[in-house]
């Protein structure tokens, strides 16, 4: 007998308690749109921001209405872009990989440090202090502002230089450290080897030598030497074009302060710390 | 419509299959858990009263009006026996300590007059500080205590260091039960 | 009635600060580490908690004293209250599906652990063994809920500013909010002599 | 299938400890873990638990509709806990009295409803035992641990035989609260500590 008090006491709560749950689900419903939810599904759901849409289901509704291109989401990478035609039934495109690069070399023992900086360790916190800590004003603070942000864990400080390096297996090119970094040292280039220059001091050869060992002088020995012309001088800065370069690497020896760097493949900072 | 009731009958065979499940269980259980229960009284009543063979619960009506207060509820009564013939009784009273209801079990011999024994059964002191009182080397102090002292922390009762509160609600358990014997006179 | 009051009076202190339900009893830490990372998340955590605290005491008390009780069932209190309370959060997470969607995707995972956040079901438990009446059980959820809600944005706050400061490597996420916690716990020691 | 097995069995026990690195069930771990033997039969309860209901939530995740889901897999939670409450009064009464309310409250430990929920009710039941087993072996072992650290330290004993000389007072601090949450933090740092070397 006092098993079945019991169970039908319980019996008649959950049934209770399952009708008024399943009413209120019907009643207060979210009207939802199956596609959103399959391209929900397929993105890679890190809620990085970096389409620019509030999170992985923002970006769903966007694509789903044809708002947003495929390859709005830089973290799903071609994979995704390829599932996400397939989907929506457009045709597939080709699309151009991003990744993250660091362009300055002023680390420790390499740039002038002027002050022994203990405030909030926060390269944007830093970088409020006229010239901050560095003798170079626009080198790395090192205090890895964009190794916080970055949504991937792709990049972290290395000990030894107080630089951060990214890893290219892990970036996705979201670009949300290249918007973070106070001092503009960080942007985002095609994933494939390259040359360039590291470093975006506009100073004169006379200042970039105070504070620097390995900033760019701008002495234009690399456009004399290259054989192919890929490198020029534009209003002030030493530009070198992806198209003509063969990445010979006769720059990189020529350069009297080492500040032209290979990158691509795996880490961005390939070249040995000269 | 249909949905809803799938949804509702989903939980509700789920709801019934584990009550019947756990109504057979209690079933089982039941009288095993009844008897340890009275085990551990009947343990816990040797202890405070050692001399006592049998215990028989007694209705706590018959001692007229209890000195309750906010502090100290009277539970139960037991009255020992040994032989047949009336050695002492057992109260269990819950007292307010630090932390909430200290519950414990006071032997009185009424022949000779004495506490007889004291056992703490729950109490949810703070641990390290409050728990001592549970622990024999505060209780021992109140062996053999005639029923005219006056249990009162200071004088002939020795507190437990940093836990004045809950010594005193042992101690006023001691009294209030020392006041219903010497009052009942018997 | 004064004195009614005053134990009510009582029972807001003992149970938001005296006896506060994770600092002193720790029970709730989950949703509580969890919920913690910033104090708009904490109070959105804070009300959804004091919601369904209040009505699942209000409910089980009502179920318990007049129908299980009553009935010799205790052995089910477990499950039903526990069955109560789950009902309670899945409403919660229907309605905040519908009507507060950014809070309930930041709640996330944690939506469905207030089911098992073990402050509730302890609220329950403790109303019906106190043997509270009605208003005291109500007053008494209400209270530990708030010791809960200023436990949690206490934390909020301070994880806020531990973001900002300098953390040797191995202490940083977890490690150093146990140890903020541990603080808050010896500073929250402070209240036990206040009601006696 | 072996080899998946012991997969989610190691992963639950370190990669993913259910105390150290996912942050659930810590209420029980603080509260209970004062004397080791009352950790050790909480940890057996909740392997027990862990594992019963993770089994019959997989068997049964197909014909859960998702509104009641929570409800669902609290139930069948409960069910099993209070099993382990009214055996243990039985049969167990000294272990039942010293761990007192926190049999009840192993249906809140979060653990069992966080792998219920995110694990048990997606994967088939062999995973989910693998799992629940490795989960509920991971908690016993941290939370008896930390519990010889604060018995150890708090009263000078292990397993209630003493085991520091009769001198030492005890450290109140690994009593209380204070201590125990301190004693978690410092055994995070120590586990991503070790896991850094293995790591890089």
């Amino acid at each position: 007998m006092n098993i079945l008090i019991p169970t039908v006491l319980v019996g008649a709560l959950g049934l209770a308690f399952g009708l008024m749950l399943s009413f209120l689900a019907k009643k207060f419903a979210v009207p939802v749109n199956p596609l959103v939810q399959e391209v929900e599904r397929v993105l890679p759901g890190a809620n990085c921001g970096a389409c620019g849409f509030p999170g992985c289901s923002g970006l769903a509704e966007k694509i789903a209405s044809g708002e947003a291109p495929v390859n709005a989401c830089p973290a799903g990478g071609p994979k995704v872009w390829a599932e996400l035609t397939r989907l929506l039934g457009q045709e597939g495109g080709n699309w151009e990989v991003k990744r993250a690069v660091v362009l300055c070399q002023g680390g420790k023992g390499v740039a002038q440090v002027v002050a022994e900086y203990s405030g909030v360790a926060s390269c944007k916190a830093a970088n409020l202090l006229p010239g901050s800590f560095k003798g170079c004003r626009f080198g790395c603070l090192g205090l890895g502002d964009c190794v916080r942000v970055c949504p991937f864990s792709a990049m972290h400080i290395d000990p030894e230089s107080g630089l951060p390096v990214v890893d290219w297996e892990k970036c996705t090119g979201c670009g949300k450290c290249v918007a973070e970094c106070p001092r503009k040292i960080l942007a985002l280039v095609p994933r494939k080897e390259q040359v360039t220059v590291a470093c975006v001091s506009p100073d004169s050869a006379r200042e970039v030598r105070k504070v620097c060992a390995r900033g760019c002088i701008k002495c234009q020995v690399c456009v004399r030497t290259c054989p192919e012309g890929a490198i020029t001088f534009e209003n002030g800065k030493i530009v070198i074009s992806r198209e003509k370069c063969t990445l010979c690497g006769l720059c990189i020896e020529k350069c009297p302060t080492h500040c032209i760097i290979r990158v691509g493949r795996t880490t961005a900072l390939l070249e040995v710390r000269g | 419509m249909k949905n809803i009731l799938r949804v509702a009958l989903a939980l509700t065979v789920v709801c019934v299959v584990a009550a019947c499940a756990l109504s057979v269980v209690h079933v089982v259980t039941k009288e095993k858990i009844a008897e340890e229960a009275k085990k551990e009284l009947k343990e816990a009543l040797g202890v405070v009263f050692p001399k006592a063979e049998t215990f028989t619960p007694l209705d706590l009506a018959a001692f007229g009006t209890l000195p309750e207060s906010k502090d100290i509820q009277f539970l139960e009564a037991y009255e020992a026996q040994s032989g047949g013939e009336r050695q002492g009784l057992v109260f269990k009273v819950a007292s307010t300590g630090y932390g909430g209801p200290i519950v414990l079990l006071v032997g009185v011999d009424t022949k000779e007059g004495k506490i007889t024994g004291l056992k703490v059964l729950e109490h949810q002191e703070t641990p390290g500080l409050g728990s001592n009182v549970a622990e024999a080397g505060f209780l021992s102090q109140f062996l053999g205590k005639s029923l005219e002292s006056p249990f009162r922390v200071g004088e002939d009762v020795q507190a437990v260091s940093g836990a004045t509160i809950s010594s005193r609600a042992v101690a006023r358990a001691c009294a209030k039960v020392a006041e219903i014997v010497r009052g009942e006179g018997r | 009635m004064n004195t009614g009051f005053l134990t009510l009076f009582k029972i807001i202190i003992s149970a938001a600060f005296v006896d506060n339900i994770i600092l002193a009893r720790y029970i709730g830490l989950c949703p509580y580490i969890g919920m913690s990372s910033s104090v708009a998340n904490s109070i959105g955590m804070g009300m959804a908690v004091t919601f369904v605290m209040v009505l699942a005491s209000i409910v089980t008390w009502v179920l318990w004293n007049f129908i299980f009780v009553p009935l010799g069932l205790e052995y089910l209190r477990i499950m039903v209250f526990i069955l109560v309370i789950a009902t309670l959060v899945q409403l919660v997470e229907i309605l905040l599906k519908k009507n507060v969607p950014n809070l309930y995707r930041a709640m996330g995972i944690y939506l469905p652990l207030i089911t098992t956040n073990c402050a509730i079901l302890a609220v329950t438990f403790l109303g019906v063994d106190y043997g509270y009446t009605l208003l005291q059980v109500v007053v008494y959820s209400i209270s530990v809920a708030l010791g809960f809600t200023v436990a949690l944005v206490l934390l909020a706050g301070i994880r806020e500013r531990l973001r900002l400061a300098r953390v040797p490597k191995f202490w940083q996420g977890y490690p150093i909010v146990f140890v903020a916690t541990c603080l808050l716990a010896i500073a929250f020691l402070g209240f036990k002599g206040l009601v006696k | 299938m072996m080899r998946e097995f012991w997969h989610y069995f190691r992963n639950g026990l370190l990669g993913e400890n259910p105390v150290l690195k996912l942050m659930i069930g810590l209420c029980s771990v603080l509260a209970v873990s004062v004397r080791v033997e009352n950790c050790l039969g909480m940890g057996a309860a909740v392997i027990f638990v862990l594992t019963c209901s993770s089994l019959v939530i997989s068997l049964i995740r197909n014909f859960v509709p998702n509104e009641v889901r929570i409800p669902i897999f609290i139930v069948v939670i409960s069910t099993f806990t209070t099993i382990v409450d009214l055996v243990m009064k039985a049969y167990l009464p000294p272990l039942s009295k010293a761990m007192g309310i926190f049999i009840p409250l192993i249906v809140v430990n979060c653990i069992i409803m966080a792998r219920a929920e995110a694990f048990a009710s997606r994967k088939p039941p062999l995973l989910a035992v693998a799992d629940a087993l490795g989960m509920g072996v991971g908690y016993t072992l941290v939370i008896t641990a930390i519990g010889v650290v604060r018995e150890l330290f708090g009263y000078g004993e292990i397993l209630s035989h003493p085991v520091f000389p009769r001198a030492y007072q005890g450290m109140m601090a690994m009593i209380l609260p204070p201590g125990a949450f301190l004693l978690i933090g410092i055994s995070i740092a120590l586990l991503n500590w070790s896991l850094r070397k293995v790591k890089s």
